[in-house]
């Protein structure tokens, strides 16, 4: 009897078919996923890659919610010419508190791994408003209603919550203070500035937008923007002991 | 339709079934809860889709019970004098939403593509902006044009191979019902900004809970046909059917893995991130190519081909070698997204070679469905409907050969971020999905709708003449265009510095873009020349039509 | 299904010939020799196409002494692509664009007019095949020699021709991989630089990868690649219409095919007898190993050779030549039913519509290539100042220009600003043509890169401006000092919000 | 079992038998694989088992397979970047040999200059001046017309750039703005001469302000290093007062600040740290983006 006849197992029974399928298809998710978890290599060993503020993370939300990861990367592959252009390759450890990533898989617009503090919250501003008023060439959408809009941080506290019970270093405390730390990342010389400071080292608290007195969609979205890519302290890094 | 009057004076053998009285119980439940989450949910938008979702379920309700009473006493019976009684209403069901949700989602192509060449396109407006609509392209050509087609085939070929009526009384329609209204609460979710922000699973956690039930009604349905069949053996189709349903409900469950902020919030954040996330997204990106357009639709060529051609299938053992290596090498290309990123090298190796080795196993299924018309190749200057079933088997061949080549490190690190993917993706999707699938319903509606034939072999010629421009105009401008931004973003200055800021590059896909625009255009006009076409075959009486079959090709002297 | 049913199944498969081996082993073609019409087409065609593809890169173009002089070039170190008097830069590749797109539709025309003719007379696989072919006869000689040498063991004679052929085959691959390269470097100087060693590595790369793949394909693969591999072919038949011209057999004058002596008896009893001998000299001949006699046929190429086998055998018979002939398919339905042939009709709607389509994608090229600026400029304005403040209180913004000069010559410009009229431009070398505008020299063949500075006073500030606007359109135009020619870019002048002094 | 009860069919299209079965009128061949491609198929598989063998591939316990060649993208990239450093590095010789007059008239070198001084400047020194030398409060705008030492020449720039700003330097420019909130003038008289201040430059004033006073305190304690018409002097670094340009910012309170606080921003002496070439490059460079035009 010949191996062709054997297949007539599975032709015959659709159970064993089904079981046949499953254990095929699940070969190769688990041995390409589930060493990801557990390789120690897979994350980089960096310092200063913290979670993002209350502010950057609205701001997150409003870039995952407009779609920007349809036109803009988020990962500057190990070439030449990518880490000529936007600076130091992507380590996954920059997006290791991203829920979900944001790599992108297309460049309408260029990349936007480190564009934090390459261009002035004023640029972002205008160009946010109208891409075309600063940058004639440009075939970015006009997305004035987030300068119009006033950012919801009304349950930003809930949303820390579960990035918290999903790995993200969020304290209590951070929990807790969030609203306020908010109005303290987003406002010139907010009293709750050194406390928050304190709680997200290096981060950058200013007013982003020219209307002091609240904050818009679009203040968040640049402070999530400007802080892009500029967590990692390079000088500390070890590119060698990173290789894999 | 009978008037059966109140249910108090039904006839008393008549009960309502026990799928009945459950999905009513459940869609009751689901009303009043939905209700609630309407009152207090966080967002407008949010309680918007709540309330979408308790009129649904109140129609729900509202439709199994007029049904109990139009209905007579004895469900359906499973064959009428000896044959099966078939149930097609689900199919004929999906294939008008199919054509429905095929021209939405090339309309809102054709729209994203002018957005590139004339940004003013965009309006300004959240709703109508490039990132919000993107999605809701491939979401509309993908999951509800392409799921639709899916839907219809899976249904009627599974019925007509296995000798059997399809499983189920009332499931079957929850599956077609349920799956479109997921597609509305998706679509919807887009434009109104309700993202996860994941390529191609963007629908947030109410939506993919939804489709997950829905998605386990449609195996077991499918599942069960199958394990009444007459037939001894199971269709090589349906392996591939099967595959698909099984696979793809593993991929949904794996990449939706979120937990919601609230439940009157329409946000969740999935629980992976960052690299794992990434990893995982493309397992699942790459797996809804290879078994949502890939295996699905190869189960569609694998019935509809050898049908509509008359002729064997080409290769029984090619069938058995390509169907095991297609399904189990398909898994391990997702890393070839990810090329030179934070994703370890070594997975990048696997991603890349399995990519290499699936190369025959695609071709496996390009060779059965092409050699299947030895003997009948004669038949292509005839039928237009099988003209567009070769044409899209040999895209598929076509894309199959320049997706291993895409995956080579070295060619993706130019390839990765330009347009050379659209079209390498366009190639299959116009190509290859999309004239597979005008070939099935071409097949599909004179059958459902018992039409001696379509009501004009013309218009489907004219159908496929004006596609095959538009598809050259689109394929043509994209790899070339992609090529182009490839080679100018690692252009060097003879002094070894960048040569063209990212502007310029971005200023010179104007042309391509224009071209594209004009080649998803004629596309469209085709799918458009066929909605007419498939109306009149099914609105046109059958004797008509017949009369207007030419009784012979060669013309009057 | 019960025991019984189950062994019925594995004696089905096994009479089936599911023990037949795993793989159908490749069923080697030995086309013999013809002459006739066709074959001298296809020897006409194979020299010009092969003739142009081998000494295309020594062809000599003088362009000045700042260009290549090469007729055909594709310049990838310093991107650009020069093909006689056209030369392309990176940002032009859309051309290209439309030279695919002319190829698929003058392919889609050569299809509607007489079917698979690409694949029967011009597609590399078919001419290398050919060659190849060729070789083999002159070799090993004809069909029926190397039939008789496949079926023995080897012999001193055999071995040395076999050796010969492959040595043969592989020149040619080798001669075909080196010439692709031709086309991306000076020839004679890459030439040389190849034949000394020198040459750079990914050019033997490419010659080691061609000439495998020639060597593979036209040797060993042959007509497998029509066949199984090539999509194209599939696409070809399924544009083919019942107008279009094909190789066909006529049934009516053939059948009932019989041996001469056979059909001849037939005929004096004067029952019916065709003109077919089954003399297989169509077959014989066919490259793919088809007989046409069989009707339209999956792996027909359409090289017509099989209509010289049959005109030279009808020939002989001193009977009329055609019995295999290019038709429409709408001839074979007419002579089924007795109806007497058409003329083929190459005017159709297709064929117009694939014309017009041609034309008017010709016309746009031609007329992009005529009005193509030998000029270009690129803008960028500054992000980041997005505008400077000075110490006046003035504004000036700043932008990185690219000038480009497509001529091989040095060329002086000057850029002029439109839309206002600010109180300086200036670039940054600070140079100005005799007008007060910035002056600009580009090298030949060249980009520049250069900055732009625009400022306007205080005082100028508010002038011809709607306050409420923080920009204000203005136009650079570049002109060409010695002819004037002109290149219009639009861009904006920025300035503070709400700035109303 | 000699005998069977089916007849098999044989297509008589292709001459190969069917498996026997028929689902709704479609019939299976029994076709043995095409030869091409099963052997096409064993070679990507033999293709890429080789490529295991060299590259990393293999996930294992604690590590996974190296490969090898010991492959590694990252290190490939950062060899190349390296080697294009080091193709650049003749020409950046080249450039500290080289005067800025010899610099200005070469368009070759002064190509190189701009974009090597544009490659330093992002590394370097857009942290404090931003990106495009915008600069920020406390850091100079290297973009606009006002130089606080010398008056932006090649030269000029070369110098601060060499040997910075209040630097550990020897040769470091110094010169700092005093705290004259330690004991030398009074609150009101800080406000009075912050008043007078920004009234030379058409700022707002209060209109009780007593500009009189300002004034005296002005021409006693600060004419000597912002001059009489206080327009500054570029060889102490004291910024001119009577311009649009504030480094720390206009409104009253900075500037009472600064006056009473004193200001002196440091600037590192980048000679230390890059090459002449990088420095002549930057200077080019900084020029470019239009300091002092």
């Amino acid at each position: 009897m010949s191996l062709w006849n054997k297949h007539a197992i599975f032709e015959k029974n659709p159970i064993l078919l089904l079981i046949g399928v499953l254990i095929v298809i699940s070969i190769g998710g688990l041995v390409e996923i589930a060493p990801l978890f557990y390789l120690k290599s897979t994350i980089e060993k960096v310092e200063g890659v913290r979670p993002y503020t209350p502010l950057e993370l609205a701001g997150r939300n409003i870039y995952v919610r407009e779609g920007c990861y349809n036109c803009h990367s988020q990962m500057i592959r190990a070439l030449r010419d990518e880490v000529e252009r936007y600076g130091h390759y992507s380590l996954a450890a920059e997006s290791m508190y991203d829920h979900p990533f944001q790599w992108g898989s297309k460049r309408n617009g260029p990349d936007l791994a480190r564009v934090g503090n390459k261009y002035s919250d004023d640029w972002h501003r205008r160009h946010l408003v109208n891409p075309r008023a600063v940058v004639a060439g440009s075939i970015m959408p006009a997305y004035s209603w987030l300068a119009k809009n006033d950012v919801d941080l009304a349950h930003i506290d809930q949303h820390m919550k579960v990035l918290a019970m999903e790995g993200v270093p969020y304290t209590p405390e951070m929990i807790e203070k969030a609203s306020a730390d908010a109005k303290a990342q987003g406002t010139d010389d907010d009293p709750g500035a050194a406390d928050f400071m304190k709680r997200y080292p290096k981060a950058q608290a200013r007013a982003y937008g020219e209307d002091k007195g609240r904050l818009t969609e679009a203040d968040a979205l640049i402070a999530y923007l400007q802080q892009l890519g500029t967590q990692v302290d390079f000088k500390l890094y070890d590119g060698k002991a990173n290789l894999r | 339709m009978a008037q059966t009057g109140s249910i108090g004076r039904l006839p008393a053998q008549k009960a309502m079934t026990f799928g009945e009285m459950g999905l009513s119980v459940a869609a009751v439940i689901s009303a009043v809860l939905w209700v609630y989450i309407t009152a207090n949910a966080w967002t407008p938008e949010y309680a918007f889709h709540a309330g979408l979702f308790a009129l649904a379920s109140v129609v729900t309700v509202f439709l199994i019970v007029n049904r109990y009473q139009a209905r007579p006493a004895e469900l359906p019976t499973q064959e009428i004098n000896g044959k099966p009684n078939y149930n097609f209403g689900p199919v004929k069901f999906s294939t008008i939403a199919a054509m429905f949700w095929g021209i939405a989602g090339f309309l809102v192509g054709l729209i994203i593509a002018l957005q590139l060449a004339y940004p003013e396109l965009n309006l300004g407006l959240p709703w109508t902006s490039f990132g919000r609509l993107r999605p809701l392209h491939t979401s509309a050509v993908v999951f509800a044009f392409g799921g639709n087609v899916l839907l219809a085939c899976s249904f009627y070929v599974v019925q007509r191979t296995c000798h059997a009526r399809l499983a189920g009384d009332l499931a079957p329609w929850f599956v077609v019902l349920g799956y479109n209204f997921f597609i509305v609460i998706a679509g919807t979710g887009y434009l109104l900004g309700i993202t996860q922000g994941k390529e191609y699973a963007e629908p947030e956690w109410y939506s993919d809970l939804w489709l997950t039930i829905v998605w386990v009604t449609y195996f077991i349905v499918f599942l069960a046909t199958i394990i009444k069949r007459k037939e001894p053996h199971i269709y090589v189709a349906n392996w591939f059917f099967l595959a698909f349903i099984l696979t793809i409900a593993v991929l949904h469950l794996g990449n939706n893995t979120t937990i919601p902020v609230s439940i009157f919030s329409s946000k969740s954040y999935i629980v992976w991130s960052g690299v794992q996330d990434a990893m995982i997204q493309w397992w699942y990106g790459h797996n809804a190519v290879g078994f949502f357009l890939t295996a699905g639709f190869l189960a569609i060529m694998y019935y509809f081909i050898p049908k509509r051609a008359e002729r064997p299938v080409y290769s029984y053992r090619l069938s058995i070698i390509h169907f095991w290596a297609l399904i189990f090498m398909y898994i391990w290309a997702g890393p070839h997204h990810l090329h030179y990123t934070a994703l370890p090298d070594w997975a990048q190796t696997l991603g890349m070679t399995f990519s290499i080795m699936l190369w025959m196993p695609s071709w496996g299924g390009m060779i059965n469905g092409l050699m299947t018309l030895s003997g009948a190749w004669d038949k292509l200057r005839t039928d237009p409907v099988l003209r567009m079933l070769v044409v899209s088997v040999a895209f598929y061949g076509m894309s199959t050969f320049e997706g291993p080549l895409m995956s080579v490190k070295a060619v993706n690190s130019l390839s990765h971020y330009t347009d050379w993917t659209v079209g390498h993706v366009h190639s299959g999707a116009l190509g290859w999905v999309g004239y597979v699938s005008f070939g099935a319903i071409y097949c599909l509606v004179p059958w459902l709708w018992n039409k001696p034939k379509l009501y004009s072999l013309k218009l489907v010629n004219w159908h496929f003449w004006i596609s095959t421009l538009g598809i050259v105009c689109y394929i043509s401008a994209m790899w070339v265009a992609g090529i182009m931004q490839g080679l100018m973003w690692r252009a060097y200055t003879a002094l070894g510095f960048l040569e063209y800021s990212f502007l310029e590059t971005v200023e010179a896909m104007h042309p391509f873009y224009i071209i594209r625009a004009f080649g998803g255009g004629l596309f469209l006009a085709g799918a458009l020349i066929m909605v007419w076409n498939l109306y009149k075959t099914i609105v046109m009486p059958a004797e008509e039509i017949e009369a207007r079959i030419t009784p012979s090709l060669v013309p009057a002297e | 299904m019960s025991v019984k049913q189950e062994q019925a199944h594995e004696i089905e498969l096994e009479a089936a010939g599911v023990d037949a081996p795993l793989y159908a082993s490749l069923q080697k073609i030995y086309p013999a020799a013809v002459s006739g019409r066709f074959r001298k087409i296809k020897w006409i065609i194979l020299v010009c196409t092969l003739g142009v593809y081998y000494f295309l890169p020594f062809i000599r173009w003088d362009r000045g002494p700042n260009a290549p002089s090469q007729a055909v070039l594709i310049d990838m170190d310093h991107h650009r692509f020069y093909f006689f008097f056209i030369e392309i830069w990176p940002q032009e590749v859309y051309y290209l664009t439309g030279l695919l797109i002319l190829a698929a539709v003058t392919l889609f025309l050569m299809n509607a007019i007489a079917g698979r003719v690409w694949c029967g007379y011009l597609c590399p696989q078919t001419v290398w095949t050919d060659l190849f072919f060729a070789v083999e006869r002159l070799i090993e000689g004809d069909r029926r020699e190397r039939m008789l040498k496949a079926g023995q063991t080897w012999t001193l004679e055999t071995f040395a021709q076999s050796v010969l052929k492959h040595w043969a085959w592989l020149m040619i691959a080798w001669w075909t991989g080196g010439a692709w390269v031709l086309y991306f470097s000076d020839a004679p100087t890459l030439v040389y630089q190849l034949a000394t060693f020198q040459g750079p590595f990914v050019a033997y790369t490419w010659i080691a990868i061609l000439t495998f793949t020639t060597y593979f394909l036209a040797g060993f693969m042959r007509e497998q690649v029509c066949t199984y591999m090539c999509p194209w072919p599939r696409i070809q038949a399924a544009l083919t219409d019942e107008w279009a011209l094909n190789v066909t057999y006529r049934y009516d004058r053939g059948e009932p095919r019989g041996s001469l002596k056979k059909n001849d008896a037939l005929r004096e009893t004067g029952a019916p007898a065709g003109d077919c001998i089954d003399c297989h000299q169509c077959v014989y001949v066919c490259p793919t190993g088809v007989d046409i006699r069989q009707g339209l046929q999956i792996d027909c190429i359409q090289c017509g050779l099989c209509i010289d086998a049959c005109d030279t055998v009808m020939d002989k018979l001193g009977r009329p030549t055609g019995l295999i002939g290019y038709d429409t398919d709408i001839n074979v339905k007419r002579r089924e039913i007795g109806k007497t042939a058409l003329k083929p009709r190459l005017i159709r709607a297709r064929t117009l519509l694939y014309a017009a389509v041609i034309a008017i994608v010709g016309g746009i090229m031609i007329g992009a290539l005529a009005t193509r600026h030998d000029s270009g400029l690129a803008v960028i304005h500054d992000r980041n100042p997005l505008f400077v403040r000075l110490s006046d209180g003035g504004i000036r913004n700043a932008y990185t220009l690219r000038l480009s000069n497509k001529l091989p010559e040095d060329r002086a410009f000057e850029i002029r600003v439109d839309g206002f009229a600010p109180d300086d431009v200036a670039s940054a070398s600070g140079k100005r043509a005799d007008t007060g505008w910035p002056l600009f020299t580009v090298g030949p063949d060249q980009t520049l890169e250069e900055r732009l500075f625009i400022t306007l006073s205080r005082k100028a500030l508010g002038r011809g401006h709607d306050h409420d606007e923080d920009k204000r359109d203005i136009s650079f135009r570049l002109i060409d000092l010695r002819s004037g020619a002109q290149v219009k870019v639009e861009d904006h002048f920025i300035q503070p919000e709400g700035e109303k002094r | 079992m000699s005998v069977t009860s089916h007849e098999h069919e044989v297509d008589a299209a292709t001459g190969t038998a069917t498996t026997g079965h028929e689902w709704d009128g479609i019939r299976e061949l029994n076709t043995p694989l095409p030869k091409w491609w099963l052997y096409i198929f064993y070679a990507t598989i033999v293709w890429s088992l080789g490529y295991w063998v060299v590259y990393p591939a293999i996930p294992l316990a604690s590590s996974f397979t190296k490969g090898v060649i010991n492959y590694s993208s990252r290190a490939e990239v950062t060899a190349e970047v390296a080697q294009l450093t080091s193709a650049r590095a003749p020409m950046v010789a080249q450039l500290a040999k080289a005067s800025f007059d010899e610099i200005q008239k070469d368009t070759k070198l002064l190509t190189f200059a701009r974009a090597q001084g544009k490659a330093a400047f992002g590394d370097n020194c857009a942290p404090c001046h931003g990106a495009g030398g915008g600069g920020s409060k406390a850091f100079p705008n290297l973009a606009d017309d006002d130089w606080l030492w010398g008056t932006g020449t090649l030269d000029d720039i070369q110098t601060t750039l060499t040997h910075g700003i209040r630097s550990t330097d020897p040769q470091t420019r110094q010169g700092n703005m005093p705290a004259f909130g330690d004991g030398v003038l009074k609150p009101a008289e800080i406000s009075a001469v912050a008043d007078y201040v920004r009234s030379l430059t058409v700022l707002d004033v209060d209109k009780t302000a007593d500009l009189k006073l300002g004034q005296k305190i002005y021409v006693e304690n600060c004419a000597a290093c912002h001059g009489e018409d206080a327009r500054g002097n570029h060889d102490l670094g004291s910024p001119n007062l009577s311009d649009q340009i504030w480094l720390y910012g206009s409104d009253k309170a900075t500037i009472v600040e600064g006056i009473t606080k004193g200001r002196g921003g440091m600037m590192p002496n980048w000679g230390e740290r890059l090459d002449a070439g990088t420095i002549k490059a930057l200077a080019v460079y900084v020029r470019t983006i239009g300091g002092a035009r």
